[in-house]
């Protein structure tokens, strides 16, 4: 069944998971680079279904970052709100410089965990719609 | 410890000299204090006893706005001499000149000699505005009714900064909210103010918002263009669309400086000619064509077809992100003067 | 930085992408334009595609400049 | 609905061979806590420790802090739905060990979250740098997910805590405070002129250890609803929140809630109470759209004057912050907003990640990026070399010679978002 939403994720986990379920765009790569590549794909109209900077673990502490949208109808059609949560959401990440570079795996394991876990929060929603 | 040097800065009125008549007065100095200056020592010294003024600096508030590089230079030159630890200026209450007198000399002192400075105005003399951000400026009443209190402000603030004590946040030493969060411990906690606060809305009593939301003041628009035939229309963008090479080294986000640059000879731009200083979108389309961010090709046809009067010869171009930039406004306050003075009917503002 | 121009008393029209943010900002006289990378131009079309849409931004631009408003306004491109 | 609070104050927590609650000193059998906690077989090991206010003591990671409570008179029991059964609490008369709690820590996950050190810097920044702390230390059984050990941990506390407070069930209180929330039509009668403010709460809940529980239930899975302030009182909301520690709101947060203390202190004074509404904060954003929608139909519907809105947790939440200020605000309700900042280092960054100008009135429990220097603490109780990975922590943030510098958010409750503190920011 054709779903409407997208997953934009750097977290493997997801992708291990979900990846023939659902649409995963899964590319390894930084919180921010994660955002960027959002940020990319709502300038070309695609609309935010969940907040970029979900969960409460801070964009330089976690190094993974899963996001729902809506595929838009090309750049003439920007959803405006979701322009300015993406922006608003880079220059937090901006204010947060990244401090794990090297991290042990069993902590970045607990991380992709948690980033599963808020991602599944928003699935039944999101397959509902 | 020895003693502390302070310098004091005073217009014309407060030097004793005159009023408006002799606002053209051309800086002078002279050892010791001014009457006013006087007070703010007297209060100074209840505190730490060391602390004295050793010079006063004047000069007119139409010589100083109207001569603005030479009386900065001829100012600072004076106050230079005395070598101070501290300089102060006004309080200028509600004089606008005047303040922005002391905002200008207080920011030049700080950046050029690099010693603590401090000021006081009323909140709406338009030198607050500009200045709050940059230097510490004491709230004081809107005359010189409000001397006392204002002194009374200044002088714990002005021995902190010449003892090099730390500065807590801006209701805490009395000055004027700089957009920079300081942490400190009220005697309430959060939600018994909180409920205050409420009581005060419902009442329609005035109260003071924690964390003001970022600057929403509006401006009042201006009236439409009427003939735009023969209007001067300039290009104005916060993309940081920069000749090639970016001369000037424009940074490429929140930068400290804005460019103004010349168009008359372009009709198009090119990859050649112009690129983006802009680092915080994807470059690569601004670097093809620049006029993608600032629209000198089709303006220029608009030019040519009647459509417009004039582009105007010259083009500011700075980088910024989506919120409001301290730097920003500075700059944009600047060049307006610079464009109202060619005589530009209308500006065309592009960002990404 | 569209403010201060205002204030300056030079009327002024926002072209920006970010509308809501140029609303917070305090423009006035308002333009939505293509995208951030490319407010003026959308680089999937050809040249000559570009220039025509650049120039019904430009116009809605100066119509927007020649337009009385007494609050803040967004002029929609017809594209 | 009325509910008499009797205090108990406890001076001290003594470990000993007998638990119980005598002249004001808290004695507790820590064979008693070891066993309650190992009955669920997920637990591993258990340690008890007591850290007081002043001494040389760090507690980190720090999971949950809880107040011992027990309900003497009225139908239910403390945490209904989780360690009580599902029956409705917040009238009657339940007995609070005023001065004591407990702290849960131990490793959850390789990142942890949460200082509170017992003197020096540090306690300056948490209000459990001032209660008579029983810390209870559980290690899991080896391979437990996350999930499972989230779980067990949270419920070792919550069952300390109510195993503590039934030592206080035959105890008189030295104090005794009554609160009743009258229905709408009683409160409008009593208090005709009185402007009626109602306070709305939002609840973190966005998944594995961001969820908050309210009768048990997962508050994502709700929409928003009314709530008695007494029911919150006898732990109708708990936390199993353990992220973003300096803004999170932990059980004793929850049992403690000071905008309800500080709307009682007012009421039938200035204001009339006139009710409480929970609302949450969810990853999803038509969820946000919906729960911010629904909890300004609800202010409408109870035709309050004001109401003020508390948040919990760091970045998205501001955008719902924001809705529910938003929407409150166009039905005519005016609102007070309680945040906290994360304005960088600096201070100069934008401190929330959402606004909107009808939010006007606004306090704030400072900046978390605040630097901090923690002095060296003679005694850890938890694991300490975790707080390298402790958010706000950051390479290095732990030096050999034990001290730590670090950014204020890594302190438990540092910058409440429920203005449970007096710090601030301007």
């Amino acid at each position: 069944m054709a779903y409407n939403f997208k997953i934009m994720t750097n977290n493997e986990l997801v992708f291990e998971k979900y990846g023939n379920e659902y649409e995963v765009d899964y590319k390894p790569g930084t919180y921010e680079e994660l955002l960027l590549r959002v940020r990319t794909e709502v300038h070309n109209g695609a609309k935010l279904l969940t907040h970029p900077l979900s969960g409460s673990i801070k964009p330089n502490e976690t190094p993974f970052k899963t996001v729902y949208l809506k595929k838009g109808k090309g750049p003439l059609h920007l959803d405006f709100d979701s322009v300015e949560m993406i922006e608003n959401a880079i220059i937090t990440a901006k204010k947060f410089k990244i401090r794990f570079p090297v991290m042990p795996d069993y902590i970045r394991a607990d991380f992709a965990l948690i980033d599963l876990s808020l991602m599944e929060s928003a699935l039944p929603a999101a397959t509902q719609a | 410890m020895g003693k502390i040097k302070v310098v004091h800065y005073v217009n014309q009125f407060f030097a004793g000299i005159g009023g408006e008549e002799k606002a053209d007065q051309t800086p002078f100095k002279q050892d010791g204090t001014m009457p006013i200056g006087a007070q703010i020592e007297k209060a100074m010294q209840a505190i730490n006893a060391d602390v004295e003024i050793v010079g006063t600096v004047v000069c007119g508030d139409s010589y100083f706005n109207e001569n603005l590089e030479t009386a900065k230079a001829a100012v600072l030159d004076m106050i230079k001499s005395y070598e101070p630890d501290l300089f102060i200026a006004g309080p200028a209450f509600n004089a606008g000149r005047y303040g922005v007198a002391c905002g200008t000399i207080t920011t030049e002192v700080q950046e050029v000699l690099g010693i603590p400075v401090l000021t006081g105005m009323y909140k709406e003399n338009p030198g607050a505005d500009m200045y709050k951000n940059k230097v510490y400026v004491v709230p004081t009443k809107d005359s010189a009714a409000g001397a006392r209190d204002a002194i009374k402000k200044m002088a714990p603030l002005a021995v902190k900064l010449a003892t090099g004590a730390e500065i807590e946040a801006s209701c805490v030493d009395n000055y004027m909210p700089n957009g920079i969060r300081k942490n400190f411990f009220e005697t309430k906690r959060g939600s018994e103010r909180a409920v205050e606060m409420m009581i005060k809305k419902l009442a329609g009593k005035e109260f003071v918002t924690e964390f003001p939301m970022p600057d929403f003041d509006r401006v009042d628009p201006n009236p439409a263009v009427k003939d735009m035939a023969h209007a001067r229309v300039a290009l104005v963008t916060s993309g940081g669309v920069v000749p090639k090479g970016n001369p000037d080294h424009i940074e490429s986000s929140s930068a400290s400086k804005y460019g103004e640059y010349s168009i008359a000879e372009f009709d198009d731009l090119t990859s050649e000619t112009h690129e983006t200083a802009h680092g915080g979108y994807d470059p690569v389309y601004c670097n093809q064509d620049s006029d993608r961010v600032l629209p000198v090709d089709v303006m220029r046809e608009f030019e040519k077809a009647g459509r417009i009067g004039k582009l105007h010869e010259y083009f500011y171009t700075t980088t910024g992100n989506g919120t409001a930039v301290l730097n920003a406004v500075a700059f944009a306050k600047e060049f307006s003067q610079k464009l109202v003075a060619a005589g530009v009917d209308a500006v065309v503002l592009t960002s990404t | 930085m569209v403010k201060e121009i205002e204030r300056a008393g030079i009327p002024v029209v926002h072209i920006c992408t970010v509308t809501p943010i140029s609303m917070t900002v305090g423009a006035n006289r308002i333009v939505p334009a293509i995208a951030i990378p490319h407010p003026l131009g959308n680089p999937a079309l050809s040249m000559e595609e570009e220039k025509v849409i650049r120039r019904k931004i430009v116009e809605t631009a100066l119509e927007a400049l020649e337009t009385e408003v007494d609050k803040q306004t967004i002029f929609e491109v017809k594209y | 609905m009325k509910l008499e609070l009797g205090y108990i104050k406890i001076s001290d927590i003594q470990l000993s061979n007998e638990s119980k609650v005598e002249n004001g000193v808290l004695y507790v059998n820590p064979e008693d806590i070891i066993n309650l906690i190992k009955e669920d077989e997920n637990i591993a090991t258990v340690a008890v420790d007591v850290a007081r206010p002043g001494e040389s003591v760090r507690i980190t990671p720090v999971k949950d802090v809880i107040e011992p409570r027990v309900k003497v008179e009225g139908p239910g029991s403390i945490f209904p739905g989780v360690i009580g059964k599902v029956n409705r609490v917040g009238e009657g008369r339940t007995h609070v060990l005023k001065g004591a709690a407990v702290v849960t820590t131990g490793r959850i996950v390789g990142f942890q979250e949460g200082i509170i050190d017992m003197s020096g810097e540090g306690a300056k920044y948490t209000p459990f740098s001032q209660t008579m702390n029983l810390v209870v230390t559980c290690e899991p059984v080896d391979g437990l997910r996350p999930h499972e050990h989230e779980k067990a941990i949270r419920f070792a506390g919550l069952k300390t805590a109510v195993f503590l407070g039934e030592l206080g069930r035959n105890v008189e209180p030295d104090e005794v405070e009554t609160f009743e929330t009258l229905n709408v039509k009683e409160g409008i009668e009593k208090y005709p002129n009185l402007p009626r403010v109602a306070y709305v709460q939002m609840l973190q809940s966005q998944g594995l250890m961001h969820d908050t529980y309210v009768y048990g239930v997962d508050a994502k899975r709700t929409l928003s609803t009314i709530i008695m302030p007494t029911e919150v009182m006898d732990g109708a909301i708990l936390s199993g929140n353990c992220v973003s520690s300096c803004d999170k709101n932990t059980t004793y947060h929850h049992l403690n809630n000071p905008v309800i203390a500080d709307l009682f202190k007012a009421h039938g004074k200035t204001l009339n109470f006139a009710g409480m509404i929970i609302t949450n904060e969810n990853v999803y954003l038509a969820d946000k759209e919906r729960s911010s929608d629904w909890a300004a139909k609800l202010c409408q519907y109870l035709g309050v004057d004001g109401a003020i809105v508390s948040q919990e947790g760091f970045g998205n939440p501001d955008t719902d912050l924001i809705m529910n200020a938003k929407k409150i605000e166009t039905v005519g309700v005016k609102t007070v907003i309680i945040t906290d900042e994360y304005a960088g280092r600096d201070g100069k960054s934008q401190s929330l990640a959402d606004a909107d100008p009808l939010a006007n009135a606004v306090v704030t429990g400072g900046n978390a990026n605040m630097v901090i220097h923690l002095p060296k603490m003679d005694k850890v109780i938890g694991h300490i070399n975790f707080v390298d990975t402790i958010a706000g922590g950051f390479d290095g943030s732990l030096h050999e010679d034990g001290t730590i510098e670090a950014e204020l958010q890594i302190i438990t409750g540092a910058t409440n978002e429920l203005g449970f503190n007096k710090l601030s920011a301007r």
